[in-house]
């Protein structure tokens, strides 16, 4: 085609892809919102959800027997865990249970790695601390206060 | 694999190859293993790109005692994969193969900045990814990462 | 070479750490003529976290979730390329359904990672709309995976041997309902983008990459392919279940083995409906049977030797080089990510186009900046 | 009270005579349109965006949003406002001011209604299009004075855009003055009675439309505040109200736009049924709506093809229909 034409013909080809994007934006002006209004409406959390880790409760309180087998393989370090014995012979169980929630990335070895079970995600995801300090989450006094939802 | 023969073939050839071991790609990842001295890198690597091949990766490792570079050469469509072993650290600096394949240069810059091993005329060998402080080199065995390596105040050159 | 005086009437522009279009810290340092650029040396490490110097001081268990934050737009390729690499090492097989469902995962993270880069590659181009579109159906692709694995983009999900959790029916029927939605989403974005005068005129003919330049600087993924050069690990070395999975190597047919901004859109919108097809594939083979291999140790031991898996990440092929001394922790894991090379051809397609060529040839390359910092 | 009130009254009327006072109260009334209209076209466009990109756009403030502009402008008042030190600061605080201020003096002349118009120059389409000018001049100053790099591109890439499109602005205008033979508005909606000219000159109207989005620097040609190149353009240093004032000349110009193209080419207040001013309101709003319609549909040109567009391919074509048009009309007449 001569060069006008091959001019005409761009023209022409390229004002009606112009028109058909119009068109398909208009389209989509009237489909239904896909967006959810966070505060008020919530989204179904999915069954194998990761919250915060927590404390399974069991008849007695909780299972953990403060072996510190998820202390040494937490990659980030975070979890303190210290059992009392009343005698030598009684199991040891386990007293104090600490996460610093900051630094923990949540990858779930240590719900793996728990021989007892004794530990388990939540489904909270909105928890929030003034300091960083307050990050550091006592397990105990959450599982005695009802725990997560 | 009448292909990989003639590799197999030319790899033998070549003057700098001091030991050549086959490897299969199942269980190893690579077909050929070769060990090479440091000055022999940039005639290999002239030769593999003739065949087609492409510079994988370039990176060393540390032994505690000794140091190596290991070179990872592949081609596109059917892929045998070269590796080339050379021991690096206590001897000489080994040549640069950015003539050859500029892809090179980025990769001895980053060996450089975490291993601390040279290149023999490299445009420009100056840290890639760290900081500008001597002797911070974290891949290498005897670092120890202490707290001063972790979020200090660093001052960049303004341009 | 790049900070001599300035003798001539140019002027350095910074752009970046900090720049909308830069996805993730990545500084380049241009040197302007007016509008044009005369010269680009990117400058990198802003983000380097050190993840080779940790999987040199952890054991392989612990080091699992680190993969992950190479690269979080195809997170669930990195940890099972990384499932895969171990397992190379140490010689364990993963059952049958386990496998099926560690592509179906990896197949429908390498689709939301397209999306995500169609949507930025769409604002960097000044069209604010198909960004939200492509976060809509990424959305979808979320909440699919976060059904199994619990998390939206940090998945580790691949546990050596097997997988941590067996699909779910909600999983599957998620699936089945999302395959044929976004086949018509992504006609409508043919019709809104591909065939947009305005989005041909701005990629046309932009950041030629010829085939040997892309040999050079090894350059791979859909970048490679854009060149006409039908390179991809699934096909070229089969892993995992890829050889039972009928699909083609999609390469843009450029002119005489030039890939540019268009044919690099082009490869990974159809690579998007070759993932369809093998996610639909996989899921009709879906076989029965345990999702985790007897007898695995929970922390692997490899025995002494080095090993290499190559892998293809939505980026390009992912290299790991693995050393080990057979005890429990590596003594070195190189990690070759695709984007390191895919930047590295930058300095040499930049100069002589325009700073608005810039954001649009960075943004066809489809990098990620963490992943070349690790 | 009100003897007082008629004394005052009387005694400003001979002092300054009809003319001025109608012309300060009519400017007045302007001023207080261009507010509320600039406020109610910034929720119209969040709106439109979202609803075309699946979302709800503004819904918290008021009902459906309709106070978020207002509460957006109190929020800007209460911001600090930062002047970069290095900047030249007198042309830096000029340039928002600058910007702002032509862009009221076009609503003398837009004839709103039958006998809704402040004053009926008869050089009324001069005066708008030489004011248009002037913002550009004010762009480039607040760019180049804010002394970032970026501004300075995006400044540049302002005035280089706005003189390249102002001539097929002006020569669709004159194709159509020549029809209606006057420059004054009143005369050309006159001129329309029977058929718009939109139907008589429809090359005309496009080329309009297409040099009007780029004369207010709107998509797909906002090149000078190319948020992904530039970071935000000539306003990148700018805060609070100055930002403000920025933005809401942006979308006073685009009333003004949308106005003087129903005036031209869709025949101002005339309507099928009863003509008046809500026709001439609902024109320039379906206008303005086309105008946000196009902005969240297409990607962003490049600068060098803006400048093809406008010097090889709007201007050749504005010429022909210039030279069309007379022709047509020594035959006819």
């Amino acid at each position: 085609m001569s060069g006008l034409g091959q001019y005409i013909a761009h023209l022409f080809s390229g004002a009606w892809s112009l028109a058909a994007g119009m068109g398909v934006t208009i389209r989509y002006m009237f489909k239904p919102v896909a967006t959810v209004q966070y505060p008020r409406e919530r989204l179904a959390l999915p069954e194998a959800f990761r919250g915060h880790i927590e404390l399974i409760p069991a008849q007695d309180g909780h299972r953990c027997v403060a072996c510190g087998e998820c202390h040494r393989t937490c990659p980030s370090g975070v979890i303190k865990v210290q059992g009392l014995k009343q005698q030598a012979s009684d199991h040891n169980r386990a007293r104090y249970f600490f996460i610093d929630f900051s630094r923990c990335s949540l990858c779930g070895l240590c719900v793996e790695v728990c021989p007892e079970k004794a530990l388990r995600f939540s489904y909270e995801y909105e928890q929030v601390w003034p300091s960083r300090y307050g990050s550091v989450v006592d397990l105990m006094a959450r599982l005695h206060a009802g725990g997560g939802a | 694999m009448s292909q990989n023969e003639s590799l197999a073939v030319i790899l033998e050839s070549s003057p700098q190859v001091t030991q050549l071991r086959r490897a299969s790609r199942e269980n190893d990842g690579f077909d050929f293993s070769l060990s090479i001295e440091p000055k022999g890198i940039p005639e290999l690597a002239r030769m593999l790109k003739d065949q087609g091949f492409f510079l994988e990766y370039l990176t060393a490792v540390d032994y505690g005692q000794t140091m190596e570079l290991v070179y990872s050469f592949s081609k596109w469509i059917e892929p045998d994969r070269v590796q080339a072993v050379c021991p690096a650290w206590p001897m000489e600096a080994a040549p640069s193969i950015c003539g050859v394949f500029p892809a090179a240069n980025w990769q001895e810059r980053e060996v450089f900045d975490m291993f601390g091993l040279e290149f023999k005329d490299h445009p420009d060998l100056k840290r890639l990814l760290l900081i500008q402080e001597e002797g911070l080199h974290p891949l290498r065995k005897d670092f120890v990462a202490g707290p001063q390596h972790s979020g200090d105040v660093v001052e960049t050159e303004m341009v | 070479m790049l900070r001599k005086t300035l003798t001539d009437d140019t002027f350095y522009l910074n752009m970046g750490p900090q720049h909308p279009s830069t996805h993730g810290v990545l500084r380049l340092l241009l040197r302007l003529d007016g509008e044009r650029i005369v010269e680009c040396e990117p400058v990198l490490g802003y983000s380097h976290r050190g993840h080779e110097h940790m999987a040199q001081t952890r054991s392989y268990l612990r080091f699992m979730p680190n993969p992950c934050r190479m690269d979080y737009l195809a997170g669930l390729m990195y940890n099972h390329a990384y499932c895969l690499a171990v397992e190379r090492a140490c010689g364990i097989e993963a059952p049958p359904r386990a496998q099926f469902i560690r592509v179906i995962c990896a197949e429908l993270n390498r689709i939301s990672s397209h999306l995500l880069w169609f949507g930025a590659y769409l604002l960097d181009l000044g069209g604010f709309t198909p960004f939200l579109y492509a976060f809509d159906d990424r959305e979808d692709v979320l909440s699919i995976l976060g059904e199994i694995t619990g998390s939206r983009l940090t998945y580790s999900y691949c546990r050596f041997g097997g997988v941590a959790r067996d699909l779910t029916p909600k999983f599957i029927e998620l699936t089945k309902a999302f395959i044929p939605k976004l086949r018509v989403r992504l006609k409508d974005y043919d019709t809104l983008v591909s065939k947009n005068v305005i989005f041909i005129n701005r990629t046309k003919d932009v950041g030629v990459i010829t085939k040997e330049q892309a040999r050079d600087y090894s350059v791979t993924g859909p970048n490679l392919r854009a060149c006409g050069v039908p390179h991809d690990q699934r096909r070229c070395e089969p892993y995992s279940v890829y050889p039972e999975i009928d699909f083609e190597v999609i390469t843009a047919d450029g002119a005489n083995g030039e890939g540019d901004c268009y044919d690099r859109y082009l490869v990974r919108m159809q690579e998007m409906e070759e993932s369809l097809r093998i996610v639909e594939q996989a899921l009709q083979r879906l076989p029965e049977g345990p999702i985790r291999a007897k007898g695995v140790a929970q922390e692997p031991a490899p025995p002494p030797g080095a090993y290499q898996y190559c892998y293809e990440s939505a980026r390009g092929m992912l290299g790991i080089y693995l050393v080990s001394d057979g005890s429990r922790v590596p003594v070195r894991m190189k990690w070759r990510t695709p984007s390191f090379s895919n930047l590295s051809i930058l300095p040499i397609l930049l100069p002589g186009t325009l700073v608005a060529d810039t954001v649009a040839i960075l943004g066809s390359l489809d990098l990620v900046i963490p992943e070349i910092d690790r | 009270m009100i003897t007082t009130l008629s004394k005052t009254w009387q005694a400003l009327l001979d002092f300054f005579g009809p003319l001025a006072l109608v012309l300060v109260i009519g400017l007045v009334i302007a001023l207080t349109y261009v507010q509320i209209n600039a406020l109610f076209l910034v929720w119209l466009e969040r709106k439109v965006a979202g609803h075309i990109q699946l979302r709800i756009g503004p819904k918290e403030v008021g009902p459906f949003g309709v106070l978020q502009t207002i509460v957006d402008g109190v929020k800007l008042l209460g911001k600090e406002l930062i002047t970069p030190r290095p900047a030249s600061w007198l042309l830096f605080v000029l340039s928002p001011i600058l910007v702002f201020t032509p862009v009221l003096v076009p609503f003398v002349v837009l004839p709103f209604g039958e006998n809704l118009q402040v004053h009926d120059l008869n050089v009324g389409l001069l005066l708008i299009f030489a004011f248009a000018g002037l913002n550009v001049l004010a762009i480039l100053m607040g760019g180049w004075a804010s002394n970032n790099k970026y501004a300075l591109l995006g400044a540049i890439r302002s005035v280089a855009q706005n003189v390249a499109y102002e001539i097929p602005l002006l020569l669709s205008a004159m194709s159509v003055v020549i029809m209606a033979n006057s420059l004054s508005l009143r005369a050309i909606v006159d001129a329309q009675e029977g058929l718009w000219f939109v139907f008589v000159q429809p090359v005309a109207a496009i080329l309009y439309l297409v040099g009007a989005t780029a004369e207010t620097n709107r998509a797909p040609f906002d090149i000078p505040e190319a948020e992904s190149e530039l970071v935000a353009g000539f306003h990148t240093e700018y805060s609070g109200m100055r930002f403000g004032l920025f933005f809401l000349a942006e979308y006073t110009n685009m009333f003004i736009v949308a106005s003087v193209a129903t005036t031209l080419f869709f025949g101002g207040w005339r309507g099928p049924i009863a003509d008046g001013p809500w026709w001439f309101l609902a024109k320039v709003y379906l206008l303005i709506f086309g105008v946000i319609w196009v902005r969240w549909t297409f990607p962003r040109l490049r600068f060098d093809q803006l400048m093809n567009l406008a010097w090889k391919f709007l201007i050749p074509i504005g010429l022909v229909n210039l030279l069309v048009t007379a022709l047509v009309l020594k035959l006819v007449r």
